[in-house]
């Protein structure tokens, strides 16, 4: 469903990505692994088309991603390296003004999605009176709430604790469940089946 | 000869005029080639560090 | 199943959060208007009090001051959605970049651009400029500022996390901004002699139409860019 | 058919070779029209019956002033064909063209500055041209400042590239309303070139001095672009052979 054939990228004088080609089906996860620097946020972001490949196909469903982005991208939950979270608006706000563009959201559909990752009901902290894995949490219920068959993910788990680490982990493999697909960068072992998991270690 | 250089009086004005085309066409001549050569210089520099490395 | 929203609603949500941030952080925006007046208020102290000369040189400053206050305010269009993510999350959305830039421009020339054509007339008054002249005046403000901040987008979306971004901005949007320039002040002078306007009126307003349609898709591929 | 050739051109091996090879055949010309056009304009022309013989400045403020803003649309086409169809090779024709380009914009404002005085008894006026030429000059600067500012090459000729063609439909709106600005305040410009009136013997010298300076222009681009190529060829095989052979 998704695939990544010879893909060739560029830093600077850097060689990042040398030639890679995987793909993914429904119902996997992908997990990057790598050292620092060996090029998975490049990859990821490469991925979802906001890093121009020097040479190589991505496909979705069978097109290339170049062609038709919009339709690749209503698909796509990306979660990047920042939150997009606005500190003058609370949690809640914080949802329905970003996941909001893409889908219509019920109040309680948000209130679901804060309740799976963790917040209280009722929650009017702003933004930036949470700590990093809070806000970490709000924007993976983000990811929820967009309901896309594809997650690129890059690094969801960081700043997050043990209980947000296993959360994380029930939430991902619901969505492996459902039918969808993930491709997340991370160091830490994913909590989900061991044959959902297929494994790609950048060098 | 000297009343050509003269050009009716306006000689302050025509001469310097020539000399700094003159001089723009030559130093862009010189730089064009200069940056070409450094290019060459980088890229042998960098395929020495290669097969050095290899 | 998820219902879609559409590129107007979305288009229309963005401004509404675009406000309302803004309105809990008032200070923010109303720096460009201060800024305005305080560069309107240098004009007379560097020549002369005297309102008959200072007529002359109104639509100048006005022109000037109205350039360099919305410069100091295009730093703001981009910079923290740059930084917190929200526009990496914007070009991956679907939906047209153009479009959502548009509407993020809309709002900030709401709260940037709008108070500085209220208070510009004051600041003609301020300057000589009789009182009937001051609806031709806020009209002219009105099209040359809806101008320049959409001009200045594209230069906003390509400086866009660049070091020392400030002043290269400057250097990209000041000459783009000529025509704006010469039209508006042109257009103010009339104004304040209480002649008709129409040809310089005319020109802006082609220039602010042009600018409408082309600008938002230049920021877009500058935004793209600088998102690499 | 068209398009092998397009795609060969694009291919920077080739690219390379061929601007290698082509270099002197512009060069060579450039220098004998430049050269003509010089004993043309400077010996043979009949002074002007109005400005005497300072009018001769034109021989190289014309030249100047048409590459500077020919450069300016060549380098906004170079920048949208490497911005669309993602060719290197024009991207980096597009990096070459901006120093030219800025280069003969300063010299036409001096030129013509230095011809105002005797015409207009001042060095500067705000002339409609030499306006405008300022402002390109604004332009060109900020083009170049902005691929200075940026590290990743590839970037920085993509976000230029915007920039440039902003630049390009922009320029004909700037030159409009500069002429219109100041039309409002003073007669139209007492420089005026190319008047169907001009005898041959002075139009003669000016075209083959627009001509030289063109091939000129084209030369020393090829020589920079040649440099810029390898510049963004980082490892390819190709580059090793072509900087052995010279």
């Amino acid at each position: 469903m998704f695939s990544a054939t010879n893909l060739h990228l560029w830093r600077g004088d850097l060689h990042v990505l040398r030639g890679l080609s995987f793909s993914v089906t429904a119902g996997y996860c992908l997990q990057v692994t790598g050292i620092n620097g060996a090029g998975k946020s490049t990859l990821l972001r490469a991925l979802c088309g906001l890093l121009p490949l020097e040479e190589g196909v991505v496909n979705w469903r069978g097109n290339d991603t170049s062609r038709d982005r919009h339709a690749f991208h209503a698909e796509l939950a990306w979660l990047g390296h920042g939150t997009a979270l606005k500190g003058d608006l609370s949690a809640a706000e914080n949802l329905r003004y970003s996941a909001g563009l893409r889908r219509t959201l019920s109040a309680a559909e948000i209130g679901h999605a804060l309740a799976s990752v963790g917040f209280a009901a009722g929650d009017q902290r702003l933004a930036r009176q949470m700590s990093a894995g809070q806000q970490r949490r709000v924007a993976l219920a983000r990811v929820l709430l967009l309901e896309c068959a594809l997650w690129i993910l890059d690094e969801p788990t960081a700043n997050l604790d043990s209980h947000g680490q296993a959360v994380f982990g029930q939430l991902l493999h619901a969505h492996l469940q459902r039918g969808g697909l993930a491709i997340v960068a991370t160091h830490q072992a994913l909590a989900i089946p061991g044959e959902r998991l297929q494994e790609l270690e950048l060098t | 000869m000297m009343h050509w250089l003269l050009m009716g009086g306006y000689w302050p004005y025509l001469w310097p005029s020539y000399v700094l085309t003159l001089l723009v066409v030559v130093l862009n001549v010189i730089f064009a080639r200069r940056s070409l050569r450094a290019a060459r210089a980088e890229v042998r520099r960098r395929l020495q560090m290669q097969r050095s490395h290899s | 199943m998820s219902t879609p929203v559409s590129a107007v609603q979305a288009g229309y949500l963005l401004m509404r959060r675009d406000l309302r941030l803004a309105l809990r952080r008032p200070g923010e925006w109303l720096q460009p208007m201060v800024f305005f007046l305080v560069v309107i208020s240098l004009f007379p102290l560097a020549s002369t009090p005297e309102l008959s000369r200072l007529r002359d040189m109104a639509p100048a400053a006005l022109w000037v001051a109205a350039l360099l206050s919305s410069l100091l305010a295009l730093e703001l269009l981009f910079r923290e959605d740059g930084q917190d993510g929200t526009l990496e999350q914007l070009a991956v959305s679907g939906l047209p970049l153009a479009w959502l830039l548009l509407a993020k421009t809309c709002v900030h020339w709401l709260l940037t651009g709008l108070p500085l054509v209220l208070v510009g007339p004051l600041a003609a008054t301020a300057l000589g400029a009789p009182y009937a002249s001051m609806p031709g005046v806020l009209a002219v403000l009105l099209l040359g500022s809806v101008a320049l901040s959409l001009i200045g987008a594209v230069g906003a979306g390509l400086t866009l996390g660049l070091r020392r971004g400030g002043v290269l901005l400057a250097l990209l949007v000041l000459p783009l901004a000529v025509p704006v320039l010469i039209y508006g002040g042109r257009a103010t002078a009339l104004a304040i002699a209480l002649e008709p306007m129409t040809a310089p009126m005319d020109l802006l307003a082609a220039i602010a139409v042009l600018s409408a349609t082309l600008a938002p898709l230049a920021a877009a591929a500058a935004v793209r860019i600088s998102l690499e | 058919m068209t398009w092998i050739w397009f795609h060969k051109l694009g291919s920077p091996p080739h690219f390379y070779r061929l601007a290698g090879r082509m270099t002197p055949w512009f060069a060579w010309p450039a220098l004998l029209l430049c050269l003509g056009g010089l004993y043309g304009g400077l010996v043979t022309a009949p002074a002007d019956y109005q400005q005497g013989e300072g009018f001769r400045i034109i021989y190289v403020h014309a030249p100047a002033a048409w590459l500077s803003v020919m450069v300016y649309s060549a380098m906004a086409v170079y920048a949208a064909v490497g911005l669309i169809w993602r060719i290197n090779v024009a991207h980096a024709l597009a990096a070459s063209c901006a120093g030219i380009g800025a280069s003969f914009t300063v010299v036409a404002l001096v030129t013509g500055s230095l011809w105002g005085k005797p015409m207009w008894g001042t060095y500067w006026e705000w002339d409609p041209r030499l306006t405008s030429e300022l402002v390109l000059l604004f332009l060109y600067l900020g083009y170049m400042g902005l691929r200075g500012a940026i590290d990743d090459t590839a970037r920085a000729d993509r976000a230029s590239a915007v920039l440039a063609i902003v630049g390009a439909v922009n320029v004909p709106i700037i030159h409009y309303s500069v002429t219109w600005w100041n039309s409002l305040h003073q007669a139209p410009s007492v420089m005026k070139f190319g008047k169907p009136t001009m005898p041959a013997s002075m139009l003669v010298p000016l075209l083959m001095m627009l001509l030289g300076f063109t091939l000129y222009f084209v030369a020393i681009m090829l020589v920079r672009a040649r440099g810029e190529v390898l510049r963004r060829e980082r490892g390819a095989h190709w580059v090793a052979e072509a900087t052995v052979e010279s």
